[in-house]
């Protein structure tokens, strides 16, 4: 547990805001690339396999980045 | 019914975020596509935030309950409900760009989004008796598991 | 308390990264280090793992709830529980390496691994009825917001 205490804190003394948006933009990207290469929107589960990221990850991080509403909402206005 | 769970929170309008990411996190089992996500989110976020904004007065704090099941059929059904001072009428308040507060920028589309995004809809509401939006969603047969 | 969270969920083990996105959302507006997010996310798995493989007899359908509190300095007030069997000898199951289920390879370290990521920890528990873990971990002050 020290150890892994340690590694924590060399590593990760980061904000949780900043890497979500670092992994909330690669997963964008990966999502893009499995969609022209699949010709199919690609599933959170090959998301997470391609980027080599937990499925939580990808999920938090989608959601950090932007509001799904202000995505939409320009098309009713 | 092959997962269930339930949430209760303040209204307050972090936790609309809150409400979306932990429904996702709860039909991600079941690997969705990334579109379907965004939908069922979008509809939640709606549904919270009708809750946040509408069903208490301002600066009353209440209590949202949002409840998600899951079914071996893909079938996602989405409960958000509430205690506050309900909707008088459903099928005015259901139609699109109809808001009960056109000064605050709101527009009138949370429903009609709601009911496009999701398979189903059912709003049951009545003045003072709180309000509970059921929705429903069948999601795509599963590629990546 | 500034806000505050309930899930309650089926003792099924896909719930464990449910619970533990939910409250990943729940803190992120306090904007954690990735280091104290993947503390109490760690600390909030062995309890509900723990909560998933103990509390109910096999194949027996369970609920666990979680609580979540933020407040005003930063502190995070988290409570796992459930209606199970309960733990008999409370201060024997928090020794380090102590397992009741050796045949399964479990670690015995869930307990230990709470109490050193998190600053608090408290557990109430008695044969038939049920658990209650509670844990504190006090953030440390934003410079981002
Ligand atoms: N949970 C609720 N409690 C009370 N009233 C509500 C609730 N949800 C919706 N309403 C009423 O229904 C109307 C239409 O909702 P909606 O289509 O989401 O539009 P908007 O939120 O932009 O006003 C609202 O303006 C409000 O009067
Ligand atoms: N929610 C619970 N219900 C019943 N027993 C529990 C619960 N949580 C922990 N225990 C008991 O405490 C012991 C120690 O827990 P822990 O330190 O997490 O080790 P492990 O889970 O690897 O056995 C468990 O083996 C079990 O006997
Ligand atoms: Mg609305
Ligand atoms: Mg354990």
């Amino acid at each position: 547990i020290g150890e892994i205490r340690r590694y924590l804190r060399d590593n990760n003394s980061i904000r949780v805001s900043r890497s979500l948006r670092d992994t909330a933009y690669k997963a964008l990207q990966s999502k893009e690339k499995l969609s022209r290469e699949l010709q199919r929107e690609p599933t959170i589960t090959e998301i997470a396999k391609d980027l080599d990221l937990p499925r939580e990850e990808i999920v938090l991080a989608l959601d950090s980045i932007q509001d799904p509403i202000s995505l939409f909402e320009p098309v009713f206005h | 019914m092959v997962n269930q769970m339930k949430l209760e929170f303040l209204n307050r309008s972090e936790n609309e975020s809150f409400a979306r990411v932990a429904v996702s996190a709860f039909i991600t089992p079941l690997d969705p596509t990334v579109e379907e996500l965004t939908e069922i989110k979008t509809a939640v976020s709606e549904a919270v935030s009708n809750a946040v904004i509408h069903a208490y007065k301002e600066d009353e704090k209440g209590l949202i309950q949002l409840e998600c099941k899951v079914d071996s059929e893909r079938r996602v059904i989405i409960i958000v409900s509430d205690h506050g001072v309900g909707i008088e009428d459903v099928s005015k308040a259901r139609e699109p760009l109809y808001t009960s507060k056109p000064n605050e920028e709101r527009s009138g589309m949370g429903f009609t989004v709601m009911e496009s995004f999701m398979d189903k809809l059912e709003v049951v509401s009545g003045t003072d008796e709180g309000t509970r939006v059921t929705m429903l969603k069948k999601l795509d047969k599963a590629y990546g598991i």
